[in-house]
């Protein structure tokens, strides 16, 4: 699968955008100003690039307790983001659902989630929503190592194999479910070894190198558009912080020397080395880059320090929608 | 689309009320569809989609593997996305299987997004016992979904309910459970041709009395009847009111009539602890405190699984005998 | 594996023992005799004797709720048993349970299930029990194919592989999941295709054969009572009436053609035929195994018709257990 | 083992309380064992079983794969078999993935299986709010569990009955729920470093008063002492009752305290809309009606999922402010 310099670049950028957030928020947790719990994506950012430079607006997709950086790949707004950490009013959740259930239907985006499991059935409603209504959109269903011990995905990846449902099963392996590495939590090394399993193809990629995961994708995008049914994909990639909150080091289940190992393999670094190489993106200009997405992060966060909490009269609302859409 | 006034005179049993709530709806919305176990090719294992698969076709009515959580996730998906979904899980008691999907998901997401979704999903499970199906196919497990806010829960008592309640679920921008009665599959009453909502939120007065209120609670409702006629022997008018939807709960007419009779019973089929007799029990003491010459009474079953044994089931299973015994006791206990 | 000429009649007595059981039980059935639902194995004999016979009474089983073959075969009692079906106080749940719930806990049967996929995470929970503490003692797990699309069957089996839990699952693959055939609840043609995904050997057997899935059940068996873990038995097998009930022909969802050819492979006619062949068991013996079971069934549901219904005063007995073991 | 007449002085946090009762358990008992998910080499996410794993080794503390229905069945399984297991669901919100083989399976199986079997399971969970962890992570679904028959539900207030709570679940032959608070794990008490139950359907005074009662269930139990405390200006005297158990309920405390009293108010933080206030309300006024000189009051969530923002938080959740209001609206009421 070829790759334009633009979607090289749009990815680099995606990438970018990720990682700044995530450090901003980690950083502003700390601080003592994003209330609840917090599962960054650092380290894992080429895997939600290089799935979203193929969707559209209209290609949905599910996500995980560790939403932020597919919302941000998916082409989130900063601001609302923040806000919606923050807890405030403008936020995409009006406050409502946080980190953990940050979403944006208009982007189909169908929401973080902190069920783990809890995509997969969803995905497939939505990639039988794009059949259904005759689209070759497709849903990309992202979910964890440890989500792939639930049963919601063998049931969910059952019935995608049986109705060749337009929809990509993301295998984030990031080698921990919470705590557990993931030869304590399943006898197999590859989950995409699951995949015959359902009559589907399993695709192993590396999740650290962004073009990498970019053609994997594409091919089983295409496949799933073309009506061709569901794949799994799954992504080997590393959280560097730590499950909840920041630090990545001197924890009980994994080693510094783990960490250290594959932090040399920084996706954002190997692209911009790719980009480099090939005369792309010199270096001072991944800088700028870098630069100007840190000032689009902190103009988000001043926006979403500057937005008022939501008010009480807010929390009854939202429960229930009143009116009907349904033809009468 | 008109609510008639009295229902029409054709008679339809219970089980093809449904059919037909199925059926006009997905003939007046494309955007319609109906998947469950076994419920297009063989038509349901109740009976109640048959013919729908000849109409409509594979897309539209659609027999799913044994994967509850698949199905209902399925479906929050699907309205997630636009369309309107009705899931068939079989039996009541297999919701235990997919509550997160009901609970977690469709219930939560419109307020976890902050109001942008909007969830038309319809649940239509059987519940209830009195076929010897034992402890795991015979619960009525209605209290669970009234607690859970983003639900709407109704439990049509009646044919020309089932139908309407069903249509009305269907046409709700909201998650509704449609909590059915196997027993009352057969049970044949007036059911209008024409598409009609029956409200969700409004009780309906099944009988009307000036002395004694039973608030009966689907199957329940013709127990209930036949015990306000065993009742009137001892000089009980009684009042019998069919809340059909439990969430929301249409407290106002059930505290009106409280506050003209001053005694009330509550009847479901559920057991009794923790039951939503509960609820009602607490709400119109609260509401009516001033008006209860008695307690507010409760029928349920009782603190057990459901037995397998005919003998033993008949013990279990609330009924009008045991109703009036109920109703009797709590007159007794008059101030 | 070798098999003794004691084990092939004792299979094949077993087998009888069930035909026979069920056969009288849809009679009774039809007769109005026996309340609520009940699901009949005649057809898939060959599966629960073939693996029974190498069970000790310390070796457990879970069923669903197809399990009458299940408890036969494991030595359940006859008239313990037509009794629970007619719900006599004398039966083995004390006619609480029924056909969906008999069970046997002296004879490892951890009973039948109204629930579909509920038997995995049971299984591994006695399995787990076998191993923790120190026998050698193994868990055999009955499941359908429209079982295989529950996410309890997917958990139970990953954490048996990641556990190398005493365990074995045996599918039962009788092409249908009630009026669904296989083709049109999984896109794979073997459930045994699932074990890779897992971590565990996958075998397909003949379930109409009763020596070859004696064999495979055999290696499996002697696998998990070495400690080397589960694995997936998927016997291929057929149910020769209704999901619920008698009636096996002119049904909506299955050709009367595909039962007149399976009924062609009827496993206790075919082990018939092996046991002529080499001697063990000419036709007129097993007519006579045929006739004394007949009469012990009959013997059994005679003691079950004059049993007593429950009395209505043991209704709210056996929900909890009053008095505690747990040393103090 | 002894039951002490008044607790000794060592003050522990509910967390270590917690701990100690698996640990002595442990010790205790070879075929207790704790599975669920980072129990073992983290210690579980709120540290409760931290060191066991030191203690007893992986045999005995497993940490298990994200698997929830696996972790209850395989519990189900083993106490069949002869152990005992303990089962952490790490927030209470999961049990929505393993309804089944809690309610279908453990519950049920000694009664379907006509009394053989005996389920000596304990599941640990972790309710409740507070904590901006949102809709999914913050539910008190306590009522559900109240209504299946064959279970036990226990919710411990202070870290003595932490301890003493759960040691009596672990020695129990039925499944018991132990619903613990996430926000009280930094509560400090005394705690008795001896083993000892706190026995299951026993109700607690935790504070004697002449003319309310206040029911007040789990973390509710401080809020609704900070509101005795501010009632006492008003003149009333606040009887405080912690049920501690909800399945079986010490209805007769309860009842007592309400005929000496007159008025009563229950309190939880789960949703009011049919929580366990309901049945406890129901049980009041069937049970001293003749005594009630105002209706039973209920103090709990809103019909609204828990939401994320700390402000809207602090709305929804119940505390001592709001649980005083009620109880002045309530005399409000007053016949
Ligand atoms: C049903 C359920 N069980 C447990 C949890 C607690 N939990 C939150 S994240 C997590 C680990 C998920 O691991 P994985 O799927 O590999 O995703 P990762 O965190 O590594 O991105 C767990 C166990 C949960 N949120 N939901
Ligand atoms: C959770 C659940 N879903 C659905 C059912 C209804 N049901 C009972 S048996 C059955 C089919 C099971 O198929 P399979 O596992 O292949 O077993 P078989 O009947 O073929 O032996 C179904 C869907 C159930 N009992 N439990
Ligand atoms: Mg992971
Ligand atoms: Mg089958």
């Amino acid at each position: 699968m070829d790759i334009s310099p633009e979607s090289l670049l749009d990815m680099h950028e995606r990438m970018v955008r990720i990682r700044t957030f995530e450090e901003e928020a980690g950083k502003l947790m700390e601080a003592g100003k994003v209330p609840g719990a917090l599962h960054l994506y650092v380290g894992e950012e080429a895997v939600a690039a290089g799935i979203m430079v193929h969707l559209s607006n209209d290609d949905q997709i599910t996500s995980t307790h560790r939403g932020h950086g597919h919302l941000v790949a998916k082409g989130g707004d900063l601001g609302r983001m923040f806000a919606e950490l923050f807890g405030r009013a403008t936020g995409y959740c009006k406050g409502k659902g946080g980190s953990m259930h940050i979403s944006d239907l208009d982007l189909g985006m169908l929401g973080a989630n902190g069920i783990v499991g809890a995509g997969p059935p969803i995905a497939i409603g939505a990639a039988f929503s794009n059949k259904y209504r005759g689209t070759t959109n497709v849903t990309c269903c992202f979910f964890g190592d440890g989500a792939s011990n639930e049963g919601t995905f063998h049931e969910a990846a059952n019935m995608a194999a049986l109705y060749r449902l337009p929809v990509v099963f993301v295998c984030e392996n990031n080698g921990y479910g919470e705590f557990t590495s993931q030869e304590r939590h399943q006898a197999i090394h590859d989950v995409a070894d699951r995949a015959p399993g359902y009559g589907m193809p399993g695709i192993v990629v590396d999740g650290m190198d962004a073009i990498a995961v970019y053609e994997a994708a594409g091919e089983a995008i295409a496949r799933a558009r073309r009506g061709e049914g569901p794949s799994l994909l799954e992504c080997k990639t590393y959280r560097f912080l730590d499950h909840v909150g920041v630090r990545g080091m001197g924890v009980v289940y994994r080693t510094d020397d783990e960490v250290v190992e594959w932090r040399r393999r920084d996706p954002i670094v190997l692209l911009e080395e790719r980009l480099a190489g090939a005369g792309l993106l010199p270096a001072e200009e991944a800088a700028a880059v870098r630069e100007r997405v840190l000032g689009q992060v902190k103009a988000a966060i001043a926006y979403a320090e500057s937005s008022p909490h939501p008010d009480p009269s807010a929390l009854l609302q939202d429960v229930y929608t009143l009116a009907t859409d349904a033809p009468r | 689309m008109t609510t008639p006034e009295a229902p029409a005179a054709r008679q339809l049993p219970y089980v093809l009320a449904i059919t037909e709530a199925l059926a006009q709806s997905m003939r007046s919305d494309p955007n319609v569809f109906l998947a469950g176990e076994d419920v297009a090719l063989y038509g349901g294992v109740f009976g109640t989609s048959r013919g729908l698969l000849n109409e409509f076709g594979p897309q539209r009515v659609i027999d799913t593997p044994i994967s509850e959580s698949g199905i209902a996730g399925l479906a929050v998906g699907a309205a997630a996305t636009g369309l309107r979904p009705i899931i068939e899980i079989m039996f009541m008691d297999f919701v235990t299987v997919c509550m997160d999907e009901i609970v977690n998901q469709a219930a939560k997401m419109k307020y976890m997004f902050g109001g942008k979704a909007s969830l038309p999903i319809t649940i239509r499970t059987m519940a209830g016992g009195g076929m010897s199906m034992a402890a795991q196919h015979s619960q009525s497990l209605e209290a669970w979904f009234c607690h859970v806010p983003g639900l709407k829960v109704v439990m049509p008592a009646t044919p020309y309910d089932a139908k309407g309640l069903l249509i009305a679920a269907i046409r709700d921008d909201n998650p509704v459970l449609v909590i059915e009665s196997k027993l009352s599959l057969g049970l044949t009453g007036e059911v209008p041709e024409e598409m009609y909502e029956v409200p969700i939120g409004r009780a309906r007065v099944a009988r009307e009395g000036a002395n004694f209120t039973i608030v009966a609670i689907g199957r329940m409702l013709g127990e209930a009847l036949k015990a306000a006629d065993e009742l009137a022997a001892d000089g009980l008018d009684v009042e019998v009111i069919d809340p059909r939807s439990l969430q929301p709960l249409d407290t106002e007419t059930i505290v009106t009539s409280v506050r003209k009779t001053h005694r009330a019973l509550v009847v479901h089929e559920a057991v009794r602890f923790g039951g939503i007799g509960a609820e009602i029990a607490a709400q119109v003491q609260e509401e009516a405190f001033d008006y209860l010459d008695a307690p507010v009474g409760r029928v349920g079953a009782p603190f057990a699984p459901v037995p397998f044994s005919p003998v033993l089931e008949a013990e279990y299973i609330p009924n009008a005998a045991r109703i009036a015994a109920e109703a009797r006791r709590v007159i007794g206990k008059a101030v």
